[in-house]
């Protein structure tokens, strides 16, 4: 470690640090979606802005590193002169190593926590199926509102088995309720994606794909198809979903089953298998 | 006398493979392949299966390329043994058929490497043409333009057609060529196989343009069932062609390895290997064991569409899930396919124009076969939310996020090698650098993808398309650019025009993160991937886009000139070695000698010891002079 | 050794009369390590197949993965298909290791491997011509049965192929009499072939 | 010598490419303009089903690609004028085929909230009358659904006790809204030959998808 090494070093550093500051400082700004409308999009939010943040040093110093060497390690114009025959340094490969491997272990701790739930927990921190539980938490409990969404060639009903299978267009939901969303398709994949609730989750056929959801505030998001489903996979797109007060949300659904839209509805499964059996009959 | 008759391989032992009825070359082939068709699709619809017509297709389709082949001769040897004629290994050079042997089979590594490059770079052309009838119908959100249909015809063709050339563009015409040399050797382990696994890429590329003649696919290079199995005859090309393609990444993989581990010189130890070899040799490891597995699932497809089984089909006791995962064990090595080739290029060029030693050799290797070793156990990110198994979530996110561990590596050996360098800022180095600042967005964004928690939100959206964008157009494509700019010479006898060379270096820079920049912002905003529509919101964006994706594309035009002018109308011949670099292709003469080596070559040193005083020495040695007869 | 840059004078030179790579210690050398990498490309081939049949086994939907009516095909066929190309491989791998010292004897045994192999091929038509279930009618078995079968049976094509050309190589001054590398690595593979086909007995009929 | 073989290269290239282009550039089904027609509160159109497109009554299309695709005809790509009032009368005269989600057995965002339809009853006689949805979901042939206008309407198949050739008449009417392009298609899975059945011409324009283009 030459005196020259040393003195680039610096000027790396400090530009580094100096620029870094600015830069986390103006990723902390930045305001990005899907939004707070429920629990999981809120802390979706949160952890972009985090690896937003973590990543802005990394971006500032590699970007630096680049810059700094194209201009200040030259070649002398005409000149072809050798560099220094450096074949390695051990310890700071090692620490290189160290280092990347923290950042991904804790980026990978933050994830799975965020995949962590207890089976009788209420928020999750993400939509998600909770990894480090019991499969299908809170599909029983009373306390939970059990929506299905059935997705098929272009278009996502939604049907409620606590109150009669009333099936629907739109997904509405009540405020401050934690959902269970049960995905299915009756025909090929589709992926469920509620925006602003920071819910995806495939839709399969003959699957009942579990997602949660905690409605925070009220408002209306978009529901979208985002999964290569066919010619109108583009068009697959409802902008009526909301979540209401729980009121509205009552009065509604009576409405939906005064209707009689049950009237010709099977009754209510957990997934629905298609039906041919031999292709085109 | 047996071993002679092995040893001078040549012209005896051709004359020995011609004893065919009719002469094989290209013409042959071409009219073989009609024949072919036309009795796959009898043969196919005399069955009368209720298939909608696809045995036939894919019957013709596989007939036509079998017969294509034929007709180019690799029937030969087969036939030769078979009627137990005399038969050798068959020379690996080529020297008696004028230019008309690009246009034939030839077991040449040299001729094979150019085949490959005017392919790969014709596939680009067409797959480049797709992605500007996708944003020119992206101009406006109400699908005016292009009918959705023919939109994700245009999407999946696109896709494919650019996935065939990113797995077969670095290791096909650079591996293929400058491997034999790096390593010492006159031939690759396999010659016939090497040139199966190129001639089975024209008739890929023409079945994959196909398409669009039976109706095309909508499905993506993904391919999802059932969705696949909705689709007409068009899907049939994407079957056979991803075979073929897949045939050839797992026979070319097969010849690299055993080359690089039979036939390195004396010399040339693992520990010598130049980076590029390694790069290749791990590519070589992932395309020979995972594209067979494609091959598998590809199968199963072709039988769900002829004879109505049921491998897909969930209501039938088949699974959708089991396409996914069959797909994405090989798909997501195929991405490392891609890639780590274009590592190998990168840490190859940035010693030579920074003229220092690769820093950290071994710890280079180590990440590459890292990345290679980690590439098998991250498949199911590209299924968080698809409901399989959400205790394994965990798993897969950990080892998403550990591959970055190994590819840090690569920004670190590349951050030693610059480091007090003398960097001479040639075309190919900025194209080095290009690669390192597009990398480094591409994995960062990565990161993003990998964590399932954000990735819920980001997962199908624009955000990921523009992710792999970032690493194959900014990643690959640029590490090609970079090595045509620096092995051109080499390989053609012709420089490049280096000043276009900048000037086609920052309008492709530019565009490139103009045009894919907006890109996450549009997959943050809600935009799914392969839409036909989007939120009209979003139309200034998608705008912009499509102007600047114009302004890349023109960019590659600006590049392809060059190319074709240098290459044929440019007659002066280039320095033996114009970059004045040390390692072996470098030391042989321009243009290439046909037969590579005279002499077994004897290697003295490792390719990059730049700054040490004794540098200065020929990194071979051919041997004692022979004494004068 | 002098350093000598490597120049255009030394195009022209005598040719030593053989590079190293064309011996047959050579050939031998890259027919082993490539039948080895090609054998491992194939197991990744037929993993697929395994790994189809145990997930769409254990998902069982629709309960269809034996769909009604459907039942394994009869277990004796299926040994007798696997059993014959057992006995090809085992004889061409026997005949090869002593094509150089006893020829005509070699030349026995890969016919006797050839007649097997043929057998094998035509019995396992014959099964699937009397299958007693019906892909079209669904269920995950009869599909992953007809697949793997499939797959395998064409490799069986194409290896008895390459086994013939073999026997026509096998005379004074032919291929396999110069270079017996050839067919020792290709024996290889043949006897890998058959383990294939026990695996895949075993799961298919007795699973 | 080189230029000449350059520039005949190049030629031949850029040829196929502009026919390949062009080809998919220009390959859409007609359009129907229904504003041409309006009177003063709305403009009629008058579409046919069927089983196969060479069994057409009223609009035959005699060089169709796909003969034996089931289609709506003439075409598929409607204009209409926005904010007024659409009156469709669809001659409908398909088979059952039913449907997957019975739910699309009801008729939703149309005028009235009912369609009338004239039907043959189980013995074959003509019948007709105003529906909000059919009584049993399975003898659904076809539906009419624009899903951003939230226009939904099954369309009855034909009995199998009516005479031969014989079709369902059913008419309705919808408010088209502001202008834009929305999606039309069907949602019973009638792309026969197709796994789930919705293949073929459920994906094609011009057969079971198309256009409403308001304006």
């Amino acid at each position: 470690m030459s005196r020259t090494d040393r003195t680039h070093a610096l000027r790396l550093l400090v530009a580094w640090a100096v620029l870094s500051v600015i830069g986390v400082v103006i990723a902390m700004q930045v305001h990005l979606p899907p939004g707070n409308q429920s629990q999981q999009s809120t802390d979706t939010t949160g952890l972009l802005q985090l690896m937003l943040v973590i990543s802005t040093p990394v971006f500032i110093g590699v970007v630096l590193f680049i810059l700094y060497s194209a201009f200040a390690f030259r070649q002398k114009a005409g000149a072809l002169e050798d560099g220094p025959a450096y074949h390695g340094n051990f310890r700071l490969q090692v620490a290189w190593v160290a280092i990347t491997a923290v950042i991904v272990f804790i980026l990978a701790g933050l994830g799975i926590s965020g995949l962590a739930a207890t089976s009788s927990g209420t928020n999750f921190t993400s939509s998600t199926q909770p990894a480090l539980a019991t499969a299908s938490v809170g599909t029983t409990a009373a306390d939970r509102l059990q929506v299905q969404v059935i997705a098929q060639q272009w278009y996502f009903t939604y049907r409620y088995p606590a109150y009669g299978g009333v099936e629907s267009l739109h997904l509405i939901l009540p405020v401050d309720s934690n959902v269970v969303i049960h995905v299915t398709s009756t025909d090929i994949i589709h992926s469920f994606w509620a925006y602003q609730l920071g819910v995806k989750a495939d839709a399969n056929p003959g699957v009942d794909n579990l997602a949660y959801v905690t409605t925070l505030h009220t408002g209306s998001f978009t529901v979208r198809c985002a999964e290569l489903c066919g010619i109108w996979h583009g068009n697959m797109v409802d902008t009526n979903g909301a979540v209401v007060s729980q009121a509205d949300f009552a009065t509604w659904i009576a409405g939906l089953q005064k209707a009689g839209a049950t009237q010709v509805l099977p009754p209510y499964q957990p997934f629905y298998f298609p039906s041919p059996r031999v292709k085109g009959t | 006398m047996a071993i002679a008759a092995i040893g001078n391989g040549g012209p005896s032992i051709q004359t020995s493979e011609r004893q065919m009825v009719l002469p094989t070359n290209l013409l042959t082939g071409i009219v073989l392949a009609a024949v072919g068709y036309w009795a796959g699709v009898q043969l196919g619809n005399s069955f009368g299966f209720n298939d909608g017509l696809n045995t036939g297709v894919l019957l013709g389709y596989v007939f036509a390329s079998i017969m294509f082949l034929v007709g180019l001769g690799f029937a030969n040897y087969p036939l030769a043994r078979l009627f137990g004629w005399p038969v050798a290994p068959q020379s690996s050079y080529d020297e008696h058929r004028g230019a008309w042997r690009y246009l034939n089979l030839s077991l040449d590594h040299k001729v094979i490497g150019i085949q490959y490059l005017v392919a790969m770079l014709m596939a680009m052309l067409f797959g480049g043409i797709g992605a500007m009838l996708i944003r020119t119908s992206l101009l406006s959100p109400d699908q005016a333009v292009v009918s959705p249909d023919n939109y994700l015809t245009l999407v999946s063709m696109h896709s494919v057609m650019m996935i065939f050339v990113a797995s077969a563009a670095i290791v096909g015409p650079f591996g293929n060529f400058f491997v034999p040399y790096m390593i010492g050797t006159n031939r690759m382990a396999f010659p016939r196989i090497e040139a199966l696994s190129f001639w089975l890429v024209p008739p890929a590329i023409v079945i994959l343009l196909a398409s669009p003649l039976f109706g095309g696919f909508p499905t993506g290079w993904t391919g999802y069932a059932p969705l696949s199995e909705q689709a007409g005859q068009g899907f049939d090309s994407y079957i056979v062609g991803f075979t073929l393609i897949g045939l050839a990444i797992c026979l070319s993989g097969v010849n690299m390895l055993t080359t690089v581990m039979c036939l390195r010189a004396p010399g040339m130890t693992w520990t010598r290997l130049p980076i590029f070899v390694w790069g290749v040799f791990s590519t070589s490891i992932l395309g020979a064991f995972a594209a067979p597995v494609l091959a598998s699932a590809l199968s199963m497809q072709a039988l769900d569409r002829t004879i109505n089984t049921s491998f897909f089909i969930s209501s039938n006791g088949g699974s959708n899930y089991l396409w996914e995962n069959l797909f994405w064990f090989f798909g997501h090595p195929e991405v490392y396919i891609f890639i780590l080739p274009a590592f190998g290029i990168v840490m190859e060029l940035i010693p030579h124009f920074a003229r220092k030693p690769l820093w950290g050799y071994r710890t280079a290797v180590v990440g590459l076969l890292g990345v290679t070793l980690l590439s098998w156990f991250v498949w199911q990110h590209h299924l968080f939310v698809s409901g399989i198994a959400p205790a394994l979530r965990p798993f897969y996110m950990l080892s998403t996020e550990m591959i970055s561990i190994p590819t840090g590596i690569v920004f670190l050996v590349a951050f030693g090698t610059l480091w007090r360098a003398r960097i001479s800022m040639t075309v190919p180095m900025l194209f080095c650098l290009g690669f390192l600042f597009n990398f480094l967005i591409g994995g960062l964004s990565g990161v993003f993808l990998s964590d399932t928690p954000s990735d819920v939100t980001l997962h199908g959206s624009y955000f990921s398309m523009a992710h792999f964008h970032y690493t194959i157009v900014g990643g690959e494509i640029f590490a090609i650019v970079a090595a045509i700019y620096y092995w051109f010479p080499k390989m053609t006898g012709r420089m490049l025009n280096m000043t276009m060379g900048k000037i086609h270096f920052w309008w492709m820079m530019i565009a490139f993160n103009l045009a894919f920049m907006p890109l996450f912002a549009a997959g943050i905003l809600d935009m799914p991937r392969r839409v036909s529509t989007y939120l009209p919101s979003l139309q200034g964006l998608n705008d912009w886009v499509s102007i600047w994706a114009y302004v890349l594309f023109s960019s590659m035009i600006f590049f392809a000139i060059n190319v074709i002018w240098s290459w044929f109308f440019n007659t002066k011949l280039a320095p033996a070695d114009p970059w004045h670099a040390r390692s072996i292709e470098w030391e042989l003469p321009t243009p290439l000698p046909a037969r590579n080596f005279d002499r077994v070559p004897t290697f003295t040193r490792a390719p990059y010891d730049y700054g040490d005083p004794q540098g200065a020495r020929p990194s071979v040695d051919l041997g004692p002079e022979p004494a004068p007869a | 050794m002098s350093p000598r840059a490597y120049s255009d004078q030394s195009r022209g030179m005598p040719a030593l009369e053989r590079l190293p790579e064309w011996t047959p210690e050579v050939d031998a050398r890259l027919a082993r390590v490539g039948i080895w990498v090609w054998i491992g490309a194939d197991v990744t081939f037929f993993a697929a197949w395994f790994f189809a049949f145990f997930y769409l086994r254990a998902l069982n939907n629709n309960n269809d993965w034996m769909a009604a009516g459907v039942t394994h095909p009869t277990r004796a066929i299926g040994a007798a298909i696997f059993l014959l190309f057992a006995i090809s491989a085992g004889l061409f791998w026997v005949g090869a290791r002593s094509v150089v010292s006893q020829r005509a004897t070699a030349l026995i045994f890969f016919w006797l491997a050839l007649a097997a192999g043929i057998a094998c091929f035509v019995v396992q038509i014959y099964e699937f011509r009397n299958l007693g279930f019906d892909p079209q009618m669904g269920g995950g078995y009869p599909s992953v049965f007809i697949g793997m079968k499939g797959a395998w049976l064409i490799q069986v094509v194409g290896s008895m192929l390459w086994l013939a050309s073999n026997i026509a190589q096998t005379k004074p001054n032919g291929d396999v009499t110069v270079r017996p590398a050839s067919a020792t690595f290709f024996g290889y593979f043949l006897v890998f072939l058959a383990g294939i086909g026990l695996i895949s007995y075993v799961v298919l009929y007795f699973v | 010598m080189r230029l000449v073989v350059l520039v005949l290269a190049v030629g031949i290239l850029s040829a196929l490419v502009t026919i390949f282009v062009v080809g998919f550039m220009l390959h859409r089904p007609p359009m129907l303009n229904a504003s041409a027609n309006s009177n003063g509160q709305g403009v009629k159109i008058h579409l046919e089903v069927v089983g196969s497109v060479n069994s057409a009554i009223e609009f035959p299309r005699p060089t169709d690609p796909h003969p034996t695709w089931v289609s709506y005809l003439p075409t598929t790509i409607l204009k209409v004028p926005a904010n007024s009032m659409v009156t469709m009368q669809i001659d409908q005269e398909d088979t059952p085929s039913g449907l997957r989600n019975p739910f699309w057995g009801q008729a939703q965002g149309i005028v009235g909230g009912t369609f009338h339809m004239a039907y043959f009853d189980n013995s074959g006689n003509p019948q007709q009358g105003d529906f909000t949805a059919l009584d049993d979901p399975a003898n659904a042939a076809h539906t009419f659904a624009i899903p951003d206008l939230g226009v939904f309407v099954p369309l009855e198949g034909v009995n199998a006790a009516a005479p031969a050739g014989s079709m369902n008449v059913i008419t309705f009417s919808f408010m088209t809204g502001k202008a834009g392009t929305y999606h039309w298609q069907c949602f019973v899975p009638c792309g026969s030959g197709t796994i789930y059945g919705n293949g073929g011409p459920m994906q094609t324009t011009g057969y079971m998808a198309g256009f409403l283009i308001v304006q």
